[in-house]
C-alpha cells in the first residue's frame, strides 16, 4: 500500500484542489506530522500491527473516526453476501451437477455445461451493470445498494432484514453464475468417478431403485470432495464480490476498499485486505471442517 | 429577491411538526425563537406550503459539496439576480465600507439564535476570527484574509456591531466573506466550541483522552468542522449551526445517506410570515460511482441535483426518463471558461523541450492545427462554440481577442508555422524532428473523469499526428499522481477545465501564476508562493499582470476593476500561453416539476452553489405538501 | 525354443494400425471424438490468425474517428445490388445511414439515406498502417469499393471509431496476455510443482504451504494493491508486461497442484522404478520418464488457466488498474462501454464482452476434450 | 442336461435357457453370452469356470438383469422355480430375461429372492455408510422391518456369519475391516432375506489362501443349512475340484461341458477342459524341465546372503516432519542365502513382507539394518546394504528385477524397442545398429517376433508384455533375477508357459532366481528351496517339496491345508488352523 507516490496527503490535495478549495502546501505540512505520515514506513507498520493484535485497526485519515467503526457494518454484509453466493452456488450446483452426470453426453449434459460456462465467461462487473439498468429502466426497482433508504441507518429488526434479502438476489445470482460453472464441473467429474464403482452394483442387486441408489450411495460419496473445493472457492467469491459490490454501489467491504486505496487511506485499505484474507482463510478452515463431518474416511483415519 | 419588509406588522405561523412541539412544551413560542426582525423573504413562484422531504444523491471521494449546496451562511451572499456581481447581506441584517475600502462594519439581528437556541451575538464572531481563524496554530491562514501584506484586523464594536480592517484598500474582501470557503466567522458557537479550545478549557486533556484524540484542531473539527477545509462540518449531529437544516444523519464514512432536518430557529420568514424552511427534510444518498448515481437518478431518486450526472452524453438518456418520474431537464448554466484548457508547461525542465514551448510560433500552430468543430460535433455532440479560457461576450469582463483568436483550423498555416521555427525535418513515421535530431514527442498529463474532456483530448491529440507530425500522447491517469507530478513541475502539458469569469473570489489562473492550477507556470508560481525563496522569476510582462491583478483586488469602483482586467487580458493575449476548445456550455441535469419556488437555472461551477437562490423556499406544490 | 503362442498373431483389424500409434496419434485418435472440443480448437486457431493480422483483417483503422458517425448502429451486409431498372447483380453493399440529433436533448438517431450505398470489395485499399510494425500496407480484407466511405458492420463507439476494427486489433492484446502469462505460470507451475512433487520431504511443505496462503489471498484486492502499486507513467507496452506479471503471480498455483499431483502419482509407477534399477539417472527419469507422461495433462491444464488469465485482464482494466487507452485490449473496450449511457445509446458495443465469453467456452471445451485424451491408456473408450 | 435322476429336477430354482446377451460397441456388438443353458439345484452348488473373457460373469449378471449398460439380454429365458416368496404365483416360474431391468418385480427379486455377491473386496461395500446401515436397508426394503428391529437383526446375521463382537462390528465402516471380514459381511448382506439362490461371482479371487478357505466353508455351511442353490464362479480350478457338485466350463461365452464334478475332473470330455485341468495338476508338482536341468548341472557356489534385514516404514511424521512418531515394522531380521543356479521361492500371503524382503535385497529399499552380502563375478564380495544408491548402479545390472503388474511396468510412451534397449543404452555400451540387434535377439529369446520392437506396450496383453519385462530385465546379461509374482496377474494356461521360459532362460544364460508367490503350486513348479514368510519374519526354510508334503511350522502347515488341491477325491481333508503364538 505503501508504494505509490506521495501519501495520503497528497491524495487529499489533489482531490480538493479538484475541487475549487484552497489549501495552503503549509497547513499540508502540519496534517501529515499531525497523522505522524512523516515517520519511517516500519513505524508507521509496526504500530498499526501492535494495535490490529490488541482490536485498535487505528484511526482512518480520511474520515477522522476509528477503521473499526467504519468497517464493522460493511465486513458483515460482504460476510452475508459470501455466505448467501456459496448457498446459492450449493443450490443450483448440485442439483445440475448430478444430472449432467447420469445424462452423460446427451443434449441435456452439452446445454447444462454451456449455459454452465456461459456463467463462468461473462465478467461479472458486465453482468452486473446490465442487470442494474435493465432494474431501474424497465422494472423500476429500486436496484442500488442493499437496503432501501428507510432502512439505511436503522437499527437490525426483522423488517430490515426482510429488505436485505429482498436486495441481496442481483449481487448473489451475479456471484453465483460465475462460481456454479466450475462447481459444476467437479460435481459431475466426482460423480462419473463413482457411478461405475462396484458398491452401486451391490447397492442395485440389492434391490434398491435407481433414483434412491444413485441418491444414497455414489451421491453420497461424491459430495465430499465437492465440499472440499468449495473451502478453495470462498476467496475467489470474496474478491468478485469486491468488483459486483463497487458496480451496485453495496455497502461492503468493496466501494469502501478502492476508495481508501485510491485515497492512500493506509490503515483503512490495510485493515481491509486484512480482515478479507482472514475471511477466506476462515471459509477454507469451515469447509475443512464440514468435510471432516462428512466424511467419515477423514474421521476416522 | 429579499427586501427589507416591515417585520412587525406579520403574525408569524410556523411547520406544524413544530408547532406540536411547541405545544407540548419542547420549544419556545416562534415569535421567540424568531430574531426581533427576521429576514423576510418573497418566494421566487409562491408561497409554500410545509411538507415532508426532498432528495438529492452525492458520489465520490468525500465529496461535502452536495450538501453544503443547501446552506451556506456568510455573512453576506452573492446575490443570484445581479448575477453574482453583487454582493447582498446575508447573515449580516446590513453592512457599512468606508470609502477607500479599508474598513467594513456587520450590524447583526437582535434577538437571532442559533439551532440551539443561544443567542447568535458578536461574541461568537470574535472567538471564531480571533480564538480560531487567526490563532498561532492555525497558521498559516489563507492569503485572502490578508491585503498589502498585512492580516486582518477584527474588533467587536457591541453586542451587535463588529468591523473588520486593512492598511490597504481590499474591495474584493466582501466577495471573500461572500464565498463558501471563508465562512469561519460565522461558524464556530462560543459556548460549544471553548471547550475544544486550549484557552478556554482547563482539563481539555481528559476531554481529548475520552474522545481518543491527541490534538485540540481534531477535536474542534469533531465537534464543528474543519478551520481550514469548512466543508467539512456534518459529522456532528449537535453542531449548533445557523443553517436551515441541521445534519440529522451525519456524513461518516461508510455511511449510505445523509439526513437533514429543519432548523426551529432559522431566521427567515416568507412575506406572510411563514417560518422557513417549507420542506422538513432532506435526504442525501450517497453513491459508489457516479454509474450508480446515474441509475438512482434515471430513478426518480434525485429531486434537484446537475453536479456528476449531467453530462452531454447522458442529457438524452435523462431526458428520455425524466417523463416516468415527473421531472424535467434543469439548465447548469456556464459563467464562462472553456470545455479544455489546454497547457504547454512554459518552465520545463527540459531545456529543448521549454524552448520550444516557448516559441509563440509553436502555440498558434498547435492551436489551429487542430478542426475545433470537428471534435465539438463528436466529443461534445454539437454542443459547444469554439472559444478560449475566457468571459463570454455577455459579460462586462469579455476581451474579444483573448477570447477568440487563434480559433479557425487551418492546417497549411500551422504546417508553414512548424517549418518556420526550425521543425522542417521529419522521421520515416512522418513525426516532425527538433533541431538536435529528437522527434517532436511529449506527453500531455489528464485525469480520468469526466469523459467528454477525454475524448476531446483524443481527438486533439489524433490530428495533431495526421495533420502536423507533431507526436502528442495523452497519459490519463489518477488525480492523486497527476497532481504529485504536476505540482513538482515534471510534466510536459497537461489539461483541465476552468470557468474563466474573472469575477471576484476566484484567482484567474491562465492570467496570473498565482495558484498550482497554473499548470503553464509552476516554476513562477513556485516564486510567487515562496516570496522568492523557491522556483524561478517570472518575466517582466507576468511580473506587470500580477500587479496589475492585486492593483485590482483594492479597485474603488467595478469600472476600476474591468479596466485593470482588460490590461492584464491584453498583455496576455500577446504572450497567447494557453488555448482551449469550446465555450463552456449549458449542461442539464433533473428538477421533479412539482417542486416550486426554483430559479430557472442555476451556474454549473460550484463557486456558486444552488444556496444562492435560498433552498429554504422550495416546496412541494401538491395537494397533501409533500414528495409526490 | 517355445513356440509363438496364440496371442502374438495381431489380426490387422483397427487396432492394429493403432498398435505402431505413439502417444500423440493416439491423443488425436481419441481427441476427435470430442466434437465440442474439436469445434473450440477451430474457434482459437482463428482467434489466433486474427490476432496475427489484426491490422489485415480489420477495414479500418481503430483510432480514425469521425464525428457524423457517433453511436453509429451495425449495418447488414447485402449481397444482391438490386439498380434502378430492376436488374440485379452481386455486389455486397451496406446502406448509408445519416445522423441528424435533437438539438435540445442531444439525443441522436440514424436514418437511412435513399438510393445512396456503399459498395465494399475484398482486399480492397484502405487506411494505411503497418503490419507488426513494419510492413508498410494498405489492403484490407474487405474495404470500402471507392476510399474514402466508411462502413460499420458492428457500429461505431461514443467517437465515431469502427467496433469491428477495434475489437479486432483487442484481440492481439487479449490473446497474448493470455498466452504470455500463462506460459510465465507455467514455468513457474512446472519448475515448483516439480521440485515439491520429486523431492518430497521439507520442499514439498515449504511449496504446499505457500500454494495454500496463495490461493487463501483473495485475488482482487492483491491486484488492487499491486497494480495501485505499479508507476502509473510508464508507457502502455510496458504496462502490458507488468500486467501479465501480475496475472501469472497468482496463477502459477494451480498449475503447480496439478504438477504435483502427476509427479506423486508417476513417481509410484512400478516403470519408473524399472528406470531408476536400469541405471537411469535423476534428469534422465525425470525427462525421459515421467515429463513425456505428463505433457497431455499439463496442456489440458494450461488451456484452462489461459481464459481465467483473459478474465483477470478484463477485470483489472475494469478497475482502472490494467491497460489504459489510447492501447485498445478487450478489457479497455468494456472499460469504455461500463456506463449506463453506453447500454441506452448502443448494446452492440458490448461485443467486445462477447469476444470474450467466445474465446473462454471455446478453450474451455478444448481444456476438456484434452484432459479426457490426455490418457489414452486409463480411459479405455468411454 | 446331465443324467441327473428325475425326481430332484423337482427341486430346481432356477433355470436358463439358451440365454444370449449381448454389448453394441463402437465396432460392432460383442455377444459376452452365446446360447448358454444349465440349472440351478436347491442344497447344490454349481460352478462356472472359464478364464477371464469367458463371459461368466456376464451370465451371473444377465440373471439379475444388472448389467453395465450398454449390455442388453437378446434372447433365452431365465426361469425362477422360486418356492415361496411373491413371485411363486399360479401360472409358473416367471421368466426374468423377459422383465425391464428397472421394473418394481425385477427389483422386488433382487436381494429378496436371488443375492449376489461380487469379487472387490475393497469397494463393494460404500465406504462412507456403517456396515450395520447398509445389512439394515435390504431388510427394511423387502421386509418392511422398522429401523431398530432391522438393525438387531443386521447384528445376528453378523454373528451368524462368524465376525467376532457383531454389534461393535455394525458401527464401524467397511475401510476399517479386513478383506476377510468384509467378505463375510457381505454375505450377511445377502442372506438378510433369506433368498433361495446365492450368485457368488469370484468371492475369494481377491483374497489371501486361509482366509479363501475360511470364506468357502462359512458358504457351504450356510448352503447345507438354508437349503440355498449357490451359483458360484471362479477362474480357479482347485476352487472347482474343493467345493463345485456340478460344473459349467465356458469359453467366449459358450458353454463348451457341463456335468457332475467327479465325472468332469475324471475323464474331462472337452480337450479345453482336459487342458485346464492338466494345466492345473501340471503346476501342482516339480517341472519336469527343472528336475532335468538340475540333473545335468547341480547348483553352485553361494553367491547373495541376507543375514537379520530389517525394514521400517514411517506412517506418520510428527507436527514439523522430523521425528517419525508412528512406525511400521515391514521387514524383521530375515536371514536367507541364495546359490548360484538356483531357484530359491519366497512365499507367503498378502503383508507377510515378501515384497519387501524382494525390493530390500535390490535395493530398491535402503535395509533400517542387516547386510546383503553378494559375490560378483570374479569373486569379491561386497555388503549391497551399506553402498549408496549411486554406487549400486554395477550391481544393478547383475540384479535385475521382474514386476508384478504387467501394464504398470512398461512405460506406455515408449516403443518396446526402446523400453528393453535402456539398460544397454544407458550404460553406453550398445548403440544404433548393434542395439537393435540385440534387442530382436532378446525378442527372439523370450518369444516375441522382431516386428514387436517398434509398437507400444498398449498392442500387446498381459502374457506378452510380461515377456517384454523378461526381455528387459535379462538385457545386461544378470546373474540373479529378482521375480515379484511375475504370473500372479496372468491366466491358468499362460502361467505354465511363462515359467518354463524363465526356466529355459536358466539354462542359457546361468541365471539365479528369487521368486516370490503367494501361489504353493508355483512353489512346487519353479523352486528348488523355498523360505515361507509371516508377518514380517521367515518362519522356515527348506527344499521346495520336503516343505510342501511335509511341513514342520504350524503357520505352514495351515497354510498348506488351506490350499485347494485340484482333485475332488482329496475334498474335505482335515483343515489347520493357525492361531498366532504371542510373539
Amino acid at each position: 500500500m505503501q508504494a505509490p507516490p506521495g501519501d495520503f496527503v497528497t491524495a487529499l490535495s489533489a482531490s480538493l484542489t479538484a475541487r475549487g478549495e484552497q489549501v495552503d502546501l503549509v497547513q499540508l505540512e502540519s496534517i501529515r506530522e499531525r497523522f505522524g505520515l512523516d515517520q519511517p514506513f516500519l513505524v508507521q507498520y509496526w504500530k498499526w500491527i501492535s494495535g490490529v493484535l490488541v482490536g485498535d485497526f487505528g484511526v482512518s485519515f480520511e474520515w477522522r473516526q476509528p477503521v473499526g467503526e467504519l468497517i464493522g457494518e460493511r465486513m458483515a454484509l460482504s460476510l452475508i453476501l459470501a455466505l448467501a453466493t456459496v448457498l446459492f452456488t450449493w443450490a443450483v450446483a448440485l442439483p445440475i451437477g448430478v444430472y449432467s452426470a447420469v445424462k452423460k453426453y446427451t443434449i441435456g449434459d452439452y446445454l447444462i455445461t454451456t449455459i454452465g460456462f456461459i456463467g463462468l465467461a461473462t465478467p461479472n462487473f458486465l453482468l452486473a451493470l446490465v442487470l442494474m439498468y435493465v432494474g431501474v429502466v424497465h422494472f423500476g426497482s429500486d436496484v442500488t445498494g442493499l437496503f432501501s433508504p428507510e432502512f439505511r441507518n436503522a437499527p437490525w429488526s426483522f423488517a430490515r432484514f426482510k429488505d436485505l434479502l429482498a436486495h441481496l438476489w442481483i449481487p448473489v445470482v451475479i456471484l453465483g453464475t460465475s462460481s456454479s460453472a466450475s462447481i459444476i464441473r467437479i460435481m459431475r467429474a466426482n460423480l462419473l468417478d463413482e457411478l461405475p464403482k462396484p458398491y452401486v452394483t451391490t447397492a442395485r442387486a440389492k434391490g434398491l431403485s435407481e433414483f434412491k441408489l444413485l441418491m444414497t450411495y455414489p451421491v453420497r460419496v461424491a459430495l465430499s470432495p465437492f465440499i472440499s473445493t468449495i473451502g478453495w472457492m470462498f476467496p475467489q467469491i470474496i474478491s468478485g464480490s469486491v468488483i459486483v459490490s463497487i458496480v451496485l454501489s453495496l455497502p461492503t467491504a468493496g466501494p469502501m476498499l478502492l476508495t481508501s486505496l485510491k485515497a492512500q487511506d493506509m490503515y483503512l485499505a490495510g485493515s481491509f485486505v486484512l480482515l478479507l484474507s482472514i475471511l477466506s482463510v476462515l471459509g477454507m478452515l469451515v469447509s475443512d471442517v464440514l468435510l471432516a463431518l462428512v466424511d467419515p474416511r477423514v474421521r476416522r483415519r | 429577491m429579499a427586501i427589507a419588509l416591515p417585520a412587525f406588522a406579520l403574525e408569524y405561523k410556523e411547520a406544524p411538526e413544530l408547532a406540536a412541539a411547541v405545544a407540548a412544551g419542547e420549544l419556545p413560542p416562534v415569535a421567540d425563537r424568531l430574531p426581533d426582525e427576521p429576514q423576510v423573504v418573497a418566494p421566487f413562484n409562491a408561497i409554500g406550503k410545509y411538507g415532508n422531504e426532498l432528495r438529492f444523491g452525492l458520489s465520490g471521494q468525500a465529496n461535502h459539496d452536495p450538501i453544503r449546496a443547501w446552506g451556506n451562511m456568510g455573512l453576506v451572499q452573492h446575490d443570484y439576480d445581479s448575477n453574482y456581481t453583487e454582493v447582498i447581506p446575508h447573515v449580516a441584517e446590513s453592512f457599512d465600507v468606508n470609502d477607500d475600502n479599508t474598513v467594513f462594519t456587520f450590524y447583526l439581528r437582535k434577538g437571532m439564535k442559533w439551532s440551539d437556541g443561544t443567542p447568535f451575538t458578536a461574541e461568537d464572531i470574535e472567538f471564531a476570527v480571533n480564538d480560531i481563524l487567526l490563532h498561532e496554530d492555525l497558521q498559516p491562514v489563507s492569503p485572502v484574509w490578508s491585503a498589502g501584506g498585512e492580516v486582518v484586523e477584527f474588533r467587536k464594536i457591541d453586542d451587535y456591531t463588529v468591523e473588520f480592517s486593512f492598511t490597504v484598500p481590499y474591495s474584493e474582501f466582501l466577495y471573500v466573506l461572500a464565498d463558501r470557503r471563508y465562512l469561519q466567522p460565522t461558524l464556530y458557537q462560543k459556548a460549544y466550541c471553548s471547550r475544544a479550545h486550549p484557552d478556554y478549557n482547563p482539563n481539555l486533556e481528559a476531554e481529548l483522552e475520552a474522545n481518543n484524540l491527541t490534538d485540540w484542531r481534531d477535536y474542534l473539527r469533531k465537534l464543528s468542522g474543519d478551520p481550514h477545509i469548512v466543508g467539512i462540518r456534518f459529522e456532528n449531529p449537535d453542531r449548533p449551526t445557523l443553517e436551515a437544516w441541521k445534519i440529522v444523519v451525519p456524513y461518516k464514512g461508510g455511511s449510505t445517506q445523509v439526513i437533514l432536518e429543519r432548523n426551529p430557529f432559522f431566521w427567515q420568514v416568507d412575506t406572510e410570515g411563514n417560518q422557513l424552511p417549507y420542506i422538513n427534510k432532506l435526504v442525501g444518498l450517497i453513491y459508489g460511482d457516479p454509474e450508480g448515481m446515474l441509475l438512482g437518478a434515471i430513478g426518480g431518486d434525485n429531486d434537484l441535483g446537475y453536479t456528476i450526472i449531467g453530462t452531454p452524453a447522458n442529457r438524452p438518456l435523462l431526458a428520455k426518463t425524466a417523463k416516468h418520474h415527473g421531472s424535467e431537464l434543469y439548465p447548469a448554466t456556464a459563467i464562462g471558461g472553456t470545455s479544455l484548457l489546454f497547457q504547454l508547461n512554459l518552465t520545463h525542465k527540459d531545456p529543448e523541450l521549454r524552448a520550444l514551448f516557448n516559441e509563440k510560433n509553436f502555440r498558434v500552430a498547435l492551436s489551429i492545427g487542430f478542426d475545433r468543430q470537428e471534435v465539438i460535433d463528436t466529443a461534445l455532440f454539437g454542443d459547444g462554440v469554439p472559444w478560449h479560457n475566457a468571459p463570454f461576450e455577455d459579460s462586462p469582463m469579455y476581451h474579444e481577442r483573448y477570447a477568440t483568436q487563434y480559433l479557425k483550423f487551418d492546417k497549411n498555416e500551422a504546417n508553414s508555422l512548424l517549418d518556420g521555427i526550425g521543425l522542417g525535418e521529419r522521421n520515416s513515421d512522418g513525426i516532425r524532428l527538433l533541431p538536435s535530431g529528437r522527434p517532436v514527442h511529449f506527453v500531455v498529463e489528464a485525469i480520468d473523469r469526466p469523459p467528454e474532456r477525454i475524448d476531446q483530448l483524443e481527438m486533439m491529440t489524433q490530428q495533431w499526428r495526421d495533420n502536423l507530425g507533431v507526436d502528442v500522447r495523452p497519459n490519463i491517469t489518477e488525480t492523486s499522481l497527476m497532481f504529485s507530478r504536476v505540482n513538482n513541475n515534471n510534466h510536459d502539458a497537461a489539461i483541465w477545465s476552468d470557468f474563466a469569469s474573472w469575477l471576484q473570489g476566484r484567482v484567474p489562473y491562465s492570467l496570473v501564476p498565482l495558484e498550482f492550477d497554473s499548470r503553464w507556470g509552476i516554476a513562477w508560481v513556485d516564486w510567487y508562493k515562496s516570496d522568492g525563496k523557491r522556483g524561478e522569476e517570472p518575466p517582466d510582462h507576468i511580473k506587470k499582470r500580477v500587479y496589475l491583478y492585486q492593483m485590482s483586488k483594492g479597485a474603488p469602483t467595478a469600472e476600476a476593476r474591468i479596466d485593470y482586467f482588460q490590461q492584464i487580458a491584453e498583455i496576455a493575449a500577446d504572450q497567447f500561453e494557453t488555448f482551449g476548445v469550446s465555450k463552456n456550455m449549458t449542461n442539464y441535469g433533473l428538477k421533479k416539476i412539482a417542486l416550486k419556488n426554483v430559479r430557472p437555472s442555476n451556474p454549473g461551477s460550484n463557486q456558486y452553489p444552488l444556496s444562492l437562490q435560498r433552498p429554504w423556499t422550495y416546496f412541494w406544490d401538491t395537494e397533501s405538501g409533500n414528495r409526490p | 525354443m517355445t513356440d509363438i503362442d496364440k496371442e502374438t498373431a495381431v489380426e490387422n483389424s483397427p487396432q492394429a494400425t493403432l498398435a505402431h500409434a505413439s502417444q500423440w496419434r493416439l491423443m488425436w485418435y481419441n481427441f476427435r471424438q470430442h466434437r465440442l472440443a474439436v469445434f473450440g480448437g477451430i474457434i482459437i486457431l482463428i482467434l489466433y490468425i486474427v490476432a496475427l493480422f489484426a491490422e489485415f483483417i480489420a477495414p479500418f483503422d481503430p483510432h480514425s474517428s469521425t464525428s457524423k458517425n457517433v453511436y453509429h448502429p451495425p449495418q447488414l451486409i447485402k449481397f444482391i445490388d438490386h439498380d434502378e431498372d430492376g436488374g440485379w447483380s452481386f455486389r455486397p453493399h451496406v446502406q448509408q445511414m445519416e445522423l441528424n440529433r435533437d438539438r435540445v436533448t442531444l439525443e441522436g438517431n440514424y436514418t437511412p439515406v435513399s438510393g445512396r450505398k456503399v459498395y465494399l470489395r475484398l482486399f480492397g485499399k484502405g487506411d494505411p498502417y503497418k503490419l507488426w510494425g513494419k510492413f508498410e500496407m494498405s489492403r484490407h480484407l474487405i474495404a470500402p469499393a471507392n476510399p474514402g466511405e466508411r462502413f460499420y458492420l458492428l457500429g461505431a463507439d461514443r467517437l465515431g471509431r469502427d467496433m469491428l476494427s477495434r475489437t479486432i486489433t483487442g484481440t492481439r492484446v487479449s490473446m497474448s496476455i493470455g498466452l504470455v502469462g500463462v506460459t510465465l505460470s507455467l514455468v513457474i507451475g512446472i519448475f515448483l510443482g516439480g521440485i515439491s512433487g520429486y523431492y518430497r520431504g521439507a520442499i514439498d511443505t515449504v511449496v504446499q504451504r505457500t500454494i495454500e496462503i496463495m490461493i487463501a489471498l483473495p485475488t482482487i484486492p492483491l491486484w488492487l494493491a499491486l497494480s495501485a502499486a505499479m508507476p502509473k507513467d510508464w508507457d502502455t507496452v510496458t504496462r502490458y508486461f507488468a500486467i501479465t506479471i501480475i496475472l501469472s503471480l497468482v496463477g502459477w498455483t494451480e498449475l503447480a497442484r496439478v504438477v504435483r499431483g502427476r509427479f506423486l502419482s508417476l513417481r509410484a509407477e512400478d516403470y519408473v522404478t524399472a528406470a531408476r534399477l536400469d541405471g537411469g539417472s535423476q534428469s534422465r527419469i525425470i525427462f525421459r520418464h515421467i515429463l513425456p507422461s505428463m505433457t497431455s495433462h499439463i496442456i489440458a491444464a494450461v488451456t484452462l488457466a489461459i481464459p481465467a488469465m483473459i478474465m483477470a485482464e478484463t477485470a483489472l482494466s475494469f478497475l482502472g488498474l490494467g491497460l489504459l487507452p489510447p492501447a485498445v485490449s478487450w478489457g479497455v473496450l468494456l472499460l469504455e462501454v461500463q456506463n449506463i449511457r453506453s447500454i441506452a445509446a448502443g448494446p452492440w458495443l458490448f461485443l467486445p464482452g462477447g469476444m470474450v465469453l467466445i474465446t473462454v467456452l471455446a478453450f474451455n471445451f478444448l481444456g476438456d476434450g484434452l484432459r479426457d485424451a490426455a490418457d489414452p491408456y486409463a480411459s479405455k473408450g468411454h | 442336461m446331465n443324467d441327473l435322476s428325475a425326481e430332484n429336477a423337482n427341486n430346481i430354482v432356477l433355470e436358463i435357457k439358451n440365454l444370449v446377451t449381448e454389448f453394441p460397441t463402437r465396432d460392432g456388438t460383442f455377444r459376452a453370452v452365446d446360447d448358454v443353458s444349465f440349472s440351478l439345484k436347491a442344497g447344490k452348488t454349481l460352478c462356472v469356470v472359464g478364464e477371464s473373457g469367458s463371459g461368466k460373469s456376464v451370465t451371473a449378471r444377465s440373471i439379475l438383469q444388472i448389467l453395465d449398460s450398454p449390455g442388453r439380454i437378446v434372447s433365452g429365458q431365465i426361469l425362477l422355480h422360486s418356492l415361496r416368496g411373491i413371485a411363486s404365483d399360479a401360472d409358473g416360474p416367471t421368466d426374468l430375461a423377459r422383465l425391464k431391468p428397472r421394473s418394481n418385480i425385477i427389483r422386488s427379486i433382487r436381494g429378496r429372492e436371488i443375492a449376489m455377491i461380487f469379487q472387490e473386496p475393497m469397494s463393494s461395500l460404500s465406504p462412507v455408510h456403517r456396515i450395520g446401515n447398509q445389512i439394515a436397508e435390504v431388510l427394511r426394503l423387502h421386509e418392511g422391518m422398522s429401523k431398530k428391529q432391522a438393525w438387531a437383526q443386521s447384528v445376528n446375521l453378523l454373528d451368524q456369519v462368524g465376525i467376532s463382537d457383531p454389534a461393535a462390528a455394525a458401527d464401524r465402516f467397511s475401510f476399517e475391516f479386513s478383506g476377510g471380514m468384509r467378505q463375510r459381511a457381505m454375505i450377511a448382506m445377502a442372506l438378510a432375506c433369506n433368498p433361495s439362490v446365492l450368485i457368488a461371482d469370484e468371492p475369494t479371487t481377491a483374497l489371501d489362501v486361509t482366509t479363501q478357505a475360511e470364506v468357502l466353508d462359512l458358504i457351504k455351511s450356510i448352503q447345507a443349512e438354508r437349503d440355498m442353490a449357490v451359483l458360484f464362479i471362479t477362474h480357479d480350478i482347485g476352487v472347482v475340484a474343493q467345493i463345485a457338485d456340478e460344473v459349467v466350463v465356458m469359453r467366449q461365452g459358450k458353454v463348451l461341458e457341463q456335468g457332475d464334478v467327479f465325472g468332469m475332473f475324471e475323464n474331462p470330455g472337452h480337450p479345453y477342459t482336459r487342458e485346464l485341468i492338466s494345466g492345473a495338476r501340471d503346476l501342482d508338482q516339480p517341472a519336469a524341465q527343472r528336475l532335468a536341468a538340475r540333473a545335468s548341472r547341480d547348483i553352485g557356489e553361494l553367491i547373495l546372503t541376507a543375514t537379520d534385514v530389517r525394514k521400517e516404514f514411517t506412517i506418520s511424521k510428527s507436527l514439523f516432519g522430523l521425528r517419525p512418531d508412528k512406525i511400521a515394522v515391514g521387514l524383521k531380521d530375515a536371514s536367507l542365502e541364495l546359490y548360484a543356479g538356483e531357484n530359491l521361492g519366497i512365499v507367503g500371503e498378502s503383508g507377510s513382507g515378501k515384497t519387501t524382503l524382494a525390493r530390500c535385497l535390490q535395493r530398491v529399499y535402503d535395509l533400517s539394518s542387516g547386510t546383503i552380502r553378494y559375490s560378483d563375478r570374479n569373486g569379491e564380495s561386497v555388503d549391497l546394504g551399506s553402498l549408496p544408491s549411486s554406487q549400486l548402479r554395477p550391481y544393478w545390472r547383475d540384479i535385475r528385477t521382474v514386476f508384478q503388474d504387467p501394464f504398470g511396468s512398461l512405460n506406455p510412451r515408449m516403443t518396446v524397442a526402446e523400453i528393453v534397449g535402456e539398460p544397454m543404452l544407458v550404460s553406453g555400451e550398445l548403440s544404433g545398429r548393434d542395439l537393435q540387434m540385440r534387442v530382436e535377439e532378446l525378442l527372439e529369446l523370450v518369444g516375441l517376433p522382431a516386428s514387436a520392437a517398434q509398437r507400444y506396450p498398449h498392442a500387446f496383453s498381459g502374457g506378452q508384455r510380461q515377456r517384454v519385462a523378461i526381455a528387459r530385465a535379462i538385457g545386461p546379461r544378470p546373474r540373479i533375477i529378482i521375480a515379484d509374482e511375475p504370473t500372479s496377474a496372468l491366466d491358468l494356461s499362460l502361467r505354465a508357459k511363462t515359467l518354463d521360459l524363465l526356466l529355459s532362460l536358466q539354462e542359457q544364460m546361468d541365471l539365479s532366481f528369487v521368486f516370490v508367490t503367494h501361489d504353493i503350486a508355483v512353489v512346487r513348479y519353479f523352486c528348488d528351496r523355498v523360505a515361507v514368510m509371516y508377518k514380517g519374519g521367515i518362519v522356515e526354510v527348506g527344499d521346495s517339496e520336503t516343505i510342501c508334503s511335509d511341513p514342520q511350522h504350524p503357520y505352514t502347515q495351515s497354510l498348506l491345508s488351506a490350499v485347494p488341491r485340484p482333485d475332488p477325491l482329496q475334498r474335505g481333508n482335515t483343515r489347520v488352523r493357525y492361531s498366532e503364538s504371542v510373539d
